[in-house]
């Protein structure tokens, strides 16, 4: 139903460009490190969105996570920055195109230890991009130590139990009013895409918590951070997918009564099919609800915790013109000669 | 090289002014307020209604990190010989703050005035000062003007005074009061006739037993009144600038607010929507991160700070060197270290902004002097930037960024805005056709160390790249290999060699047979000015040198291996600009010596001259 | 001052090495390996077996900046002559990792020699190259390990290959084994079993046909085999540590890490409960924050960093210089500007460490060379911090902190700790009586810069004071008086002169007659002290200054002038440490020529040699 | 009930001092400043407790609150910091000696602006203090800029509309799980007084996030940042009184079933008189709803909206020794000569 061009060596979509177009250079990761799995789940996802490459920005701050961007979508500009700070640098950047969609990645440490002002403060703002947090509960790169978000208790190699509760991505964006929080793992593959192909059509800022074991140093089964951990633990809101406005629903796809819709600005829909208890991805308060209860019952929630698709974006405040901001000429953008009189009278 | 001891534009003779017992147009005069007060009116009311006279003048804010009831002094000087620079004591004080009184007392100049308000009953303490008691409250009160504007009355009430002892052209105040008031012809009237009734109260009580006299002149036609951060702001407007992110702190703030305030009024596209987008960050790191953003998305981009958010910059500025990201930054400096004495000047940020950030970094800096060149580094920085694909550091400082200074009026920009190498679709296409195919970020194609560049929103397939702090080699690629990061290092330093060449020259001011050389750079301009007239008049003749950008051009070490001895003035503690130029030019050091000082004031043409004299006495 | 040129008071004899066929203790080996295969194991056993036989030997990693799968080499280095240095090229090459066959071929020294996995089936395009081929693979399914460590084992496969072939004692592997297994002997013995097996098969397999061997001597007795961030976790704990904060970074991790590790081995008190804490932070700012708090409170206090983090902590590293707060700071270099090269090293933090923070600082900067200063400069770090009551960076690097270096054992402290000025209740009543009653936290009693403190739990009720970035004077009261601040800012040039004189000495070595100087710092020790050797062979002789710590003793200018020229030798492009010199030394700076280069590896001499030679071809 | 000894010119506490001993040097804040009035509850709190003034230790960021710790306990040792960076500092220095008591002021740019971070992280950490954040919805010192409190829409002399939502202190420091979570506002100083006293008295980190209105760029009455605004919009959960350890609980003080009790660890109570609807400050999922609804409803909800009083603080964590870390001396810190062997072992 979401896939329109059957895959294969060669095979294309709608705009004429293969799943390889979609991928970038040979991956330096771990074998099995979470971030590839999501790493292809994105060349999934744009692929089948018909995205043109060159009209995603991708961007990065440090770790094992913000080096997976260049593991796909290769012909997109990207910037891998500084650790912790990549919000405010794709902030910046996303002033001068805003036609562009900006997929930006991070770390569990990227984000919730050294990030955490930039993070809530590009939540606050609502700047439109999607905002993936590959979650692996760990400092990858730096070989092991404990996370803002790895679980009390936890044994780290060198590091001792981790004293402290661990930062809850979902809830910090929700308290933050982000306008799309979802959580994922990364050992649901299908999921992964669908809610990434949901957060790029949304129009403000979409935060994905994806949890993406490290198979290196934190694959512990008592932790809701590894395959094993994550798999025993999930409890799924809704099947969830993505379909685009040409897409007709096929209602017999779903049990009548059981499905939900969210309207997207492009005219897409997300669509949700129930899962045990009804929950509406509409209330903030229904979404506190279920983090505050997933926290003391020890659960992976995931799905699509949060949306408001009608809120304006950041760039929706500063009524720009239409022309990207880049594209524009030295006679849009110095004054004209004889404003110089203007500006000197100012100065009595 | 002419000769010359000129000053900004406005002093038309180096000859004496004439010894008469009446002074003319040469003296200070302060104001002892209270913060809050509202006195900045009245002090700017006098200052541009003598400037409207024709009368160079400048004002200078000494005030304290507060918002509400401490002490501030604003001190207006005027010179007939353009001779704008601080002064550590006033021929004129007003004081309307009793409890500061026997300390402004002592910064009179022997021979001078003091005003003062009725409230202060004590003691005047000085034979050498002749003392005018001015009853504000009470005319005050004999307004009609609501009582919880009393307090700001009261400073207007010495207006009138001032304007009657001195002989302030009454007309020319009403014009201040229009400026001042935007056109609000009620605020303008309701003020000047308090000004009016107070200036007849003096006319009736106080006899006038001092010299001091201001009368008409024509020195400041055409010219412009103003401060460095409005002009920075203008003129970043003229450069065309698109994006600024900022945090608030003193006394950089100012730079942001007026491009709130005046970038809809020279910006305004067609459909009313904006070109540009400024936004209050939540930190500097924030600020500056998206500012880097920005500038590598292809938005003419800067951001504004001081000290501290300059120290929180420097990861970021480290960053936007290495992955060669245009963006500009404005440093209004304060006193540092630490928050230091936030409302005070200095220039104690050049080690520091010149070698910003771990690693190997080399950052373009400019340094203003005056109100026209705050307007002219605004465009010409993010030219600079662009062009060079590079962080840009402006510094300026708390007396050039908040202070009020008189300048030949800002010019239209001279020559049509520089993008840079920045390639966009077409271009691309044109440049892989003449490198046969061969395309990279990084790579030099010219020979000049500057890589062209595309930016995103860029369709052609292959201009999308993948920036990056770590190693790179010329096609963007992460690299490890030693010879890539060596070859990296020697294109960023051919870079900056190109630059050294057509970054703003410094100034040269010579006189005939002098063999001692002065270098200062930023607001000391004016004092070094008066310095040499006065050291002139002592029978030592100097050169002066006055850096505008960083990295030297050779003019500045031809300057040094010149002179027998160079001076290095600089208003901060450490000689910082002497230890650039010693690590600069090491064969040449050994000429230099140090005049530098901080304490918060800006430095006065004596005190200059004293330190330098002090040395000079030295074998 | 004795005439020498020696290593780590390794070297005994400058002579030459006798000229033979057999080339005995004096050659490099490369091991070239996949990152994250285990192999570390491997060479650090070869390598301790070696120091174990009475050989000076180094260790030195040159990895990605990556987890698992990228090449990554290792080289020891033997040298009966004790020269340590990095070298280029290696005699001796092992290739684990058939994709980097032909670029580890060409890093073998001619007549050299080529071990390597028979996985690699290309050619071998070099006649001078004697070639061994080991079956690691096939070695390693004959032993009954574990499918999944295999890859490890053909690791330990290579041991016994080498041992057999270069005469590695057997004996000493087992030790080497039980070492790294701190005593698990069936760790050991299965290890141990595989290493035998493969030393078998080489003797019935392999013919020798190359000159290196390796033989015992007595060079190491009693000496120590390790790695600098190691050594500086200890030396801080001896040094009575009793706080650290920090953030994970390459290359310094390893010192919180130790720390970690070693401060429950050391500092167990009776009940069991902890005299200290390690907390990890959340960055960089908050690491420096809390070492900062800590320092003011009373407590030992350190951070460890690299540039990244460095540059994050410029704020508060002012705030620290400014309200007089002792801690340390390990910057632990690495190649930059930005992310630059984070698993490579260099010296390339010097200026801006020198210069860090807005505003007129001045920091205590120490530069350790071998493993025992690490040690030493742990806990002298400390000692001086408190002294003087200011931040202490130390400037190590990734070579010295990661890599492998032997050196004369760790010495207990010769002098007990220094606490510094520090007022508890009743030293406070006394300074009170003995002051008469003026007491206050910034008063300079001594006339040494050095003023008194008080720390927080202090019950005095006169002990209590506000600490602040802000200006402040003697007692510590808010001000802005321009006096203020410049008596602060002379008191703190003061104290910064007072500490100068008691850091660290440098350490001159000398020849008889020569008349050039070369002073270099930190790791280019090894190299330069070999280069020497060199240059002496070449018929040039040379002086050598060792700068241990900034500010300079008036040795470091005693020195410039006692030369012709001085050759300033560091790892990194901008000859930062000359630029630093020139800038408090300018009156030298023209003797002073750079030779400076960067590129992530360490300084060879061979590199020094060359450079430093181009230039005295110049006139 | 509370105040144990009768205020007056020379009225001393229980250790024989007096309120002046608790103050600080003359305020240079402008007449009216909120941040003047809570000082002065500090002062009261202070007294009324029979704290010691040099085992109190101060600690503040930069901005107008920042500066206010200089107006009350003048005896005690404090450190005014750097701007959103308080609280490592605050962090570092309280592990020197653990008996001294905290106490924190911040503004709402110094914490939810710059700080946020490191407020974040504080608070995750449990570090046993009071932090304060004196919320003016502005900018004070440098002139009038808007914070991250600033309400959406508020109109700012030189900046135009606030373009988003404001930063809710104390959502955000129950989303990081801190221990003892109040509001209150400063035109209701009973209340600040009385919650102070509590937080001092809690054993872990505990936030006061009061309202405090900054009379001289933010003081319109559409704003909840207002004396009138505040006052207008405010609702108690409940009424508040710390009742020390000595105190008997008169019960006739309170209506019978109107009353709850938080036991405090040095013995304290702290006692909440019901108002209106039952609230339960116990309850992490009640605190996360009464926020969220307040927040819809604009409601300035004021009183005890969280707490946890037995959760293990910081130090607890660290297992430290009974003398405070800076009395220790070489002999407990330097590792007697005979390690140097066990050091140079390692090192093989
Ligand atoms: C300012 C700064 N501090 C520290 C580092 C070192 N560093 C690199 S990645 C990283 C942590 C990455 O953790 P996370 O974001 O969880 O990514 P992961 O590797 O687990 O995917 C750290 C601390 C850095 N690059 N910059
Ligand atoms: C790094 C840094 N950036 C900016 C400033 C300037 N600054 C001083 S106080 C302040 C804001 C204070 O606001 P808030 O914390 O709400 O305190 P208030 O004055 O409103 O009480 C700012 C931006 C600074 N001191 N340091
Ligand atoms: S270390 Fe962990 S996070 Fe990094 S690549 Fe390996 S598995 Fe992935
Ligand atoms: S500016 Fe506002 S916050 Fe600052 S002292 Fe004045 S009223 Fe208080
Ligand atoms: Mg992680
Ligand atoms: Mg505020």
């Amino acid at each position: 139903m979401i896939e329109h061009v059957v895959d294969g060596a060669k095979a294309t979509n709608q705009i004429g460009l293969t799943r390889a177009d979609y991928r970038g250079v040979q991956s330096t990761l771990c074998p099995g490190c979470g971030h590839m799995s999501i790493a292809n789940q994105i060349v999934n996802a744009c692929y089948e969105l018909n995205l043109v490459p060159e009209q995603v920005v991708k961007f990065s701050g440090i770790g094992c996570s913000s080096k997976s961007p260049t593991y796909f979508l290769g012909r997109s500009f990207g910037f891998n920055g500084l650790h912790g700070r990549m919000p405010s640098l794709a902030t910046g950047a996303s002033f001068a195109d805003t036609s562009v969609e900006i997929l930006a990645i991070s770390g569990d440490g990227d984000t919730a230890s050294i990030g955490m002002g930039q993070f809530k403060h590009c939540m606050r703002r609502n700047t439109p991009m999607v905002y993936i947090v590959e979650n692996n509960g760990v400092y990858g790169l730096t070989k092991g130590q404990y996370s803002a978000t790895t679980e009390q208790g936890i044994q780290l190699r060198k590091y001792g139990k981790t004293k402290f509760m661990p930062v809850d991505i979902c809830l910090e964006a929700l308290a933050s009013n982000a306008t799309f929080v979802a959580r994922s793992f990364a050992g649901d593959p299908k999921q992964v895409k669908e809610l990434i192909k949901a957060a790029i059509k949304h129009s403000g800022v979409a935060v994905l918590d994806i949890i993406s074991p490290c198979v290196t140093f934190h694959n512990l089964e008592t932790s809701l951070h590894s395959y094993v951990g994550g798999k025993g633990h999930e409890v799924p809101l809704h099947d969830i997918a993505y379909v685009p406005l040409l897409d007709e629903i096929t209602v017999d796809d779903f049990e009548t009564g059981t499905i939900k819709e969210v309207a997207l600005h492009d005219g897409g829909h997300i669509v949700l099919k129930k899962l045990g208890e009804d929950y509406d991805p509409f209330s903030r308060a229904q979404a506190f609800h279920i983090l505050e209860e997933a926290h003391r019952k020890n659960w992976l929630v995931t799905g699509l915790i949060y949306v408001d698709p009608d809120e304006k974006n950041l760039h929706d405040l500063f009524n720009l013109v239409d022309t990207p901001l880049n594209r524009l000429k030295e006679e849009h953008l110095r004054p004209p000669s004889d404003m110089i009189d203007v500006a000197n009278q100012l100065m009595q | 090289m002419e000769e010359s001891i000129a000053n900004a534009g406005v002093a038309t003779s180096l000859g004496c002014s004439e010894v008469s017992r009446e002074v003319v147009n040469d003296f200070s005069i302060t104001f002892s307020t209270i913060n809050g007060s509202g006195s900045a009116t009245a002090n700017l009311t006098i200052m541009r209604a003598i400037f409207k006279m024709g009368i160079p003048v400048s004002g200078k804010n000494i005030f304290p990190s507060n918002i509400k009831g401490l002490p501030t002094w604003f001190t207006i000087r005027l010179s007939k010989d353009g001779f704008l620079g601080y002064t550590e004591k006033s021929e004129i004080v007003v004081v309307m703050n009793p409890q500061t009184f026997a300390r402004d007392l002592a910064t009179v100049k022997p021979g001078g005035v003091i005003f003062y308000t009725d409230e202060y009953k004590g003691p005047i303490e000085r034979g050498d000062v002749v003392a005018y008691p001015m009853p504000v409250k009470k005319l005050a009160k004999e307004t009609d003007i609501p009582a919880n504007l009393r307090d700001y009355i009261e400073n207007v009430v010495y207006i009138g005074i001032l304007a009657q002892m001195l002989g302030i052209d009454f007309e020319r105040i009403y014009q201040a009061f229009e400026t001042h008031f935007q056109g609000k012809k009620k605020a303008v009237d309701s003020n000047f006739e308090v000004v009016r009734r107070a200036a007849k109260w003096a006319e009736e009580n106080l006899e006038k037993r001092d010299p001091y006299r201001v009368a008409p002149m024509n020195l400041t036609d055409g010219m412009i009144l103003g401060s460095g951060n409005a002009a920075a702001a203008l003129g970043s407007i003229f450069g065309g600038i698109q994006f600024s992110a900022w945090y608030p702190i003193t006394p950089s703030s100012s730079i942001a607010e007026s491009l709130n305030e005046y970038l809809p009024m020279f910006r305004k596209a067609a459909d009313g929507k904006a070109t540009y987008a400024v936004v209050q960050a939540e930190d500097e790191i924030s600020a500056v991160g998206m500012t880097v953003g920005a500038g590598w998305a292809g938005l003419r981009a800067m951001t504004a700070t001081s000290g501290p958010g300059l120290s929180l910059m420097a990861e970021y500025l480290g960053l936007a060197y290495y992955a060669e990201v245009p963006l500009v930054v404005w440093n209004v400096q304060r006193v540092g270290p630490s928050t230091g004495l936030p409302t005070r000047t200095a220039q104690g940020d050049v080690t520091f902004s010149y070698f910003i950030s771990h690693g190997d970094t080399k950052y373009i800096i400019l340094i203003p002097s005056t109100l026209k060149e705050c307007f002219e580094f605004g465009w010409q920085s993010l030219d600079i930037a662009e062009r060079f694909q590079t962080p840009v550091l402006v510094l300026s400082d708390l007396d050039l960024g908040m202070n009020y200074w008189i300048s030949a009026p800002f010019e239209y920009p001279d020559r049509p805005m520089d993008r840079g190498k920045i390639l966009w679709e077409e271009d691309l296409e044109k440049m892989i056709e003449r490198c046969q195919g061969k395309w990279g970020r990084y790579l030099d194609v010219d020979g000049d160390g500057i890589p062209y560049r595309t930016v995103m929103g860029n369709r052609h397939p292959r201009s999308g790249y993948f920036a990056r702090g770590t190693g790179h080699d010329d096609f963007g690629k992460y690299t490890e290999l030693p010879e890539d990061w060596e070859k990296g290092m020697k294109r960023l330093a051919l870079k900056f060699e190109t630059a050294r060449a057509v970054l703003p020259e410094p100034e040269i001011r010579t006189l005939q047979g002098a063999q001692i050389g002065i270098i200062a750079y930023g607001t000391t301009h004016d004092a070094v000015e008066e310095a040499r007239y006065l050291l002139k008049k002592e029978g030592i003749l100097t050169n002066y040198l006055r850096i505008r950008a960083l990295p030297f051009s050779k003019e500045v070490s031809q300057f040094v291996e010149r002179h027998q001895r160079v001076y290095v003035v600089e208003l901060n503690f450490d000689g910082q600009m002497k230890q650039v130029l010693s690590a600069e030019m090491p064969m040449l050091a050994h000429k230099l010596r140090s005049v530098a000082k901080v304490d918060g004031m800006p430095f006065s043409a004596e005190c200059i001259v004293r330190m330098l004299l002090s040395q000079e006495e030295r074998p």
